[in-house]
């Protein structure tokens, strides 16, 4: 492949998405009230719809003849990018809040940097994705609050998932080699720089949500390098289920 | 008030009707309407809410990328009229809680149908093809019933179904024009939902017995056969398009009524499905009433910080 | 294929047996106690044994170069003819004894009677069997009486669960196409004979048990036609993933 | 009993230890022993039933039937060596239900390498090979230990073990001469379980304080570095054969030490997995306690059940 960089830091943003929009499709029909489960899937189907234009974007970068579906839905677990945080079950809705509102603060920022990339169709989609994040974000933090600063049950569970799911937040700001790369190139966003930002606003919010902010000396990582936590290979099966039993078919 | 008064009010209530005024919901209404709507419509806002789980029981499974954001959208608009149903049963002076109560305990129904399961990706082109289809022959005639917020309901919703239709007839399409493997599975799925289908439109019109008052609130505007046939006439050119065949031997076109004759459904299943003894109805119900007490704790809490946020805001305000 | 009635036949049986023995091995590792884990995981190995002598007579008898994966792993949702009992998820150990008790009583009929086909192969592999499906017989009684007459939840969990899972039960003694040739033929069991004396015993250790037997006027059915509940797409995602990721490769 | 008496039981306990006689539950034996072995059987108890989750989590997915079933009888087994051990460590006088306790409460720890993710089917292969491999190269050692059931319970697990070690290298054998994915599937699960498998014999001998002890006592016989030095050399050449390459730039051959030479082993990681915070640890007790946890009412409805049945044996024998 003539870019390889391009197209590795192309997924590792675009597999987020990918991964974490699943996990919002399970809850579909299952939420708590309607107008949340209308939310998370909007969220869904906000974050796939993103995902096409990276994937047909990769897909363009590769020039191996593959498709978007090629590339969202025939890896090998091995090769999926997306960070441990994404890929962490729907415990319960404590758990799908914390996931979603940890990322989403990450996810904004992060646009927020890549619109101004050098590369302008990476730049085009980080803008056309802001406003529904920012969306996702506003979703999200109203919900960590709400539940925060609930009933003494909702505050202990999303204190709760917010601790588990902390472990997975450090990851966030880890460079891969294509980072670097394009962080060079004036293409990719150096998240290293996201970090202190990311932890302020986050830590804002559980305050405000009178959580209280974990301290934490051991993170896990992985994901970026294709070392996944052993949910990713269920949900993968899922996924690819209809790809691989059907193989090179029109749906 | 007198006997006089409440058959005067009668009176008008039905002239209002009759010259297709619309019923909102601060007028005076008979007690009767008034209940009948709110089963109706809230039996129409669960059929939403309970459809979205088959269809939803393939959003991780979508074949593709853009299937699988049109399913989700599909889904979510489900959602969306389930809301506004409720909301428009809502001025009716029943709560969405006392709804889903009734839902739950099994004493309100919704469209057996969603009581099929959704069994291969082709059932996703299948529901929406004949599922929306059917639905929307019932409810393009609601768009003119009586009752304002149902109506205004019904023409937003009649949109959107069919472009659901639409979508659901173009994945059968792409499947009958795909892979012998993939006709087989649109073949099949026609084969498990034609006759379902063609329940959706509820028992003969000599088995309905509520249909010469639902006509006369315009509720319905044509007999539960007489929408039947429109379905099958409608249908079975499409399902030619497709080169699929319709699962009954005894269909064939009638050229003096201008229609198809079909074969005898088994209402014995028909019964046994509303009944509660369908495929899916026990799953269903599991399913939603998981996601409610499930979600207990999580609508506890936002209406205690509602409560917290209040009263702040009134403190402050003092 | 020659002969396609014995084939249908075969796979009728056996596929019971694996996706019986693929819900037990998700289990594995989660089970209330030592003993039953190692049970359960035990039964799971019986059943995937015998269906492994199954699978190899069919594909002999398909003679189009499958091999006994292919059978097991390859085939399309609506190709596989278990019975809706066994696709039923582990919603609990009431419900994993329930259906396991619920099967095995009919299994043991079934086996006892296949001893007698006049195709020896399936014989041979019915004598093999019987003695494991004994024990199981004896595993899944045993604790139905344990749960029915041990305290009052568990008496509660599994009545729900045998109330559940009994609309499964009439399946089991539908005849289809294939079981009438290979009847007539004199290789098939007559299933139909099997009823009776299958309620009499479910009954006589259901009474044991202090547990009531269900009345039910309505049953499911669909499974030995190939139209499954909705449980055993997901099912079949795992079973298949990696001889759908990885095709024609020797493992 | 007198110091004076005590100090003779030790050494009377001691010499019998040294001239190669089991300790039997019921003999003497000092507290600290008593104490030491329950921590160890119970610790490796453990292990076998944690070990369970990673393999486990294959069995779903295994690529064949045959490579299903085995995995089923591996796993099996790993839960018979669990049921032997916690046996073992019972005639110390400890309860099960006090030992699962220790495991849920993180009081009692078990073996770190399982909380390393299974994630493709080659790691089954690596852990069959590997860290089955390290493991057997511990307990042959312990075949000779002095406590009576534990030294029967190894011989029968070694036997058992070296089954399972032979089928992994089987599995990495059949994946490094078959397609190139396979091939890479093997490589990648060696890269990721090579590092931990080492980290399976403990840390240096210099930071292992309770060696000494543990030599007196034949729960060891050798140190952890020679196992581990051991362990290499023998899994080095298996490497070879299958035509992998082992993840250590700086492994070579040392002809004047006839064994090999290797890399830094990464003990900060191994901290971090001992203390808790490995891959999977939090996962792998979440999986214990939920099974303990929701098997409560069932072990609770076995109790009941035998109470009222050995109730009515009495009752019958009166």
């Amino acid at each position: 492949m003539k870019n390889e960089n391009l197209y590795n830091y192309i997924l590792g943003i675009a597999d987020n998405n990918l991964i974490l929009g699943q996990r919002l499709g399970e809850l579909c029909g299952h939420g708590p009230t309607l107008e949340t489960d209308i939310a998370c899937t909007n969220i869904s189907l906000d974050l796939l719809g993103q995902v096409r234009s990276f994937y047909q974007y990769a897909a363009k970068i590769a020039g191996d003849g593959r498709k978007e579906d090629d590339i969202a839905m025939l890896r090998k677990e091995r090769d999926y990018l997306n960070v441990l945080l994404v890929e962490q079950p729907n415990t319960d809705f404590g758990y799908t809040i914390a996931r979603q509102f940890l990322f989403d603060v990450y996810h904004f920022l992060m646009l927020t940097e890549l619109e101004k990339s050098q590369d302008l169709t990476l730049s085009a989609i980080a803008t056309k994705s802001l406003k529904e994040v920012s969306y996702h974000k506003r979703f999200s933090s109203d919900w960590i609050k709400r539940l925060g600063d609930g009933t003494s049950e909702s505050h202990d569970r999303i204190q709760m998932a917010i601790n588990d799911l902390w472990t997975y937040t450090d990851e966030l700001f880890h460079q891969t080699e294509a980072d670097k790369v394009m962080v060079a190139e004036g293409i990719g966003v150096d998240v290293t720089k996201l970090k202190d930002d990311y932890y302020n606003q986050v830590g804002n919010i559980l305050e405000e949500a009178t959580l209280e902010i974990p301290e934490r000396k051991y993170f896990q990582k992985g994901g970026k390098q294709g070392i996944h936590t052993e949910h990713l290979g269920y949900l993968l099966a899922e996924l690819q289920y209809m790809q691989r039993a059907y193989p090179n078919m029109e749906w | 008030m007198s006997e006089e008064q409440i058959k005067n009010l009668e009176e008008q209530f039905e002239a209002r009707i009759l010259r297709d005024d619309k019923i909102e919901p601060k007028d005076w209404m008979p007690e009767k309407y008034r209940q009948t709507h709110i089963r109706q419509i809230s039996q129409h806002a669960h059929s939403e809410i309970v459809g979205m789980l088959p269809e939803g029981n393939w959003i991780t499974r979508a074949p593709s990328l853009r299937r699988k954001v049109a399913l989700l959208a599909k889904v979510q608009d489900e959602g969306g009229h389930g809301l506004y149903l409720y909301s428009a049963a809502e001025t009716l002076g029943i709560s969405r809680d006392e709804m889903f109560d009734q839902l739950h305990t099994g004493k309100a129904k919704y469209s057996s149908i969603f009581n099929y399961p959704a069994l291969t990706w082709a059932d996703m082109g299948a529901i929406g093809w004949l599922v929306d289809g059917a639905a929307i022959i019932n409810q393009v005639a609601l768009c003119g019933t009586s009752y304002g917020p149902y109506a205004r309901a019904m023409v937003r919703i009649c949109k959107e179904e069919s472009f659901h239709q639409r979508q659901g007839y173009e994945i059968m399409l792409k499947l009958a024009n795909g892979a012998p493997e993939q006709k087989d599975m649109a073949q099949d799925a026609l084969n498990r939902f034609w006759w379902p289908s063609l329940m959706m439109f509820g028992p003969k019109d000599d088995e309905s017995p509520h249909t010469a008052q639902s006509m006369k609130w315009k509720l319905k505007r044509k007999t539960n056969d007489d929408l039947r046939q429109q379905f099958i006439d409608q249908t079975v050119p499409q399902a030619d398009i497709l080169g699929l065949t319709i699962p009954d031997p005894d269909l064939k076109w009638n050229e003096a009524k201008q229609g198809y004759d079909f074969g005898e459904i088994d209402w014995d299943e028909f019964w046994q499905v509303v009944k509660g003894h369908g495929p899916c109805n026990k799953e269903r119900m599991k399913a939603r009433v998981n996601a409610w007490e499930n979600g207990a704790w999580v609508r506890d809490a936002a209406m205690a910080y509602a409560d917290k946020k209040s009263e702040l805001k009134n403190k402050q305000a003092v």
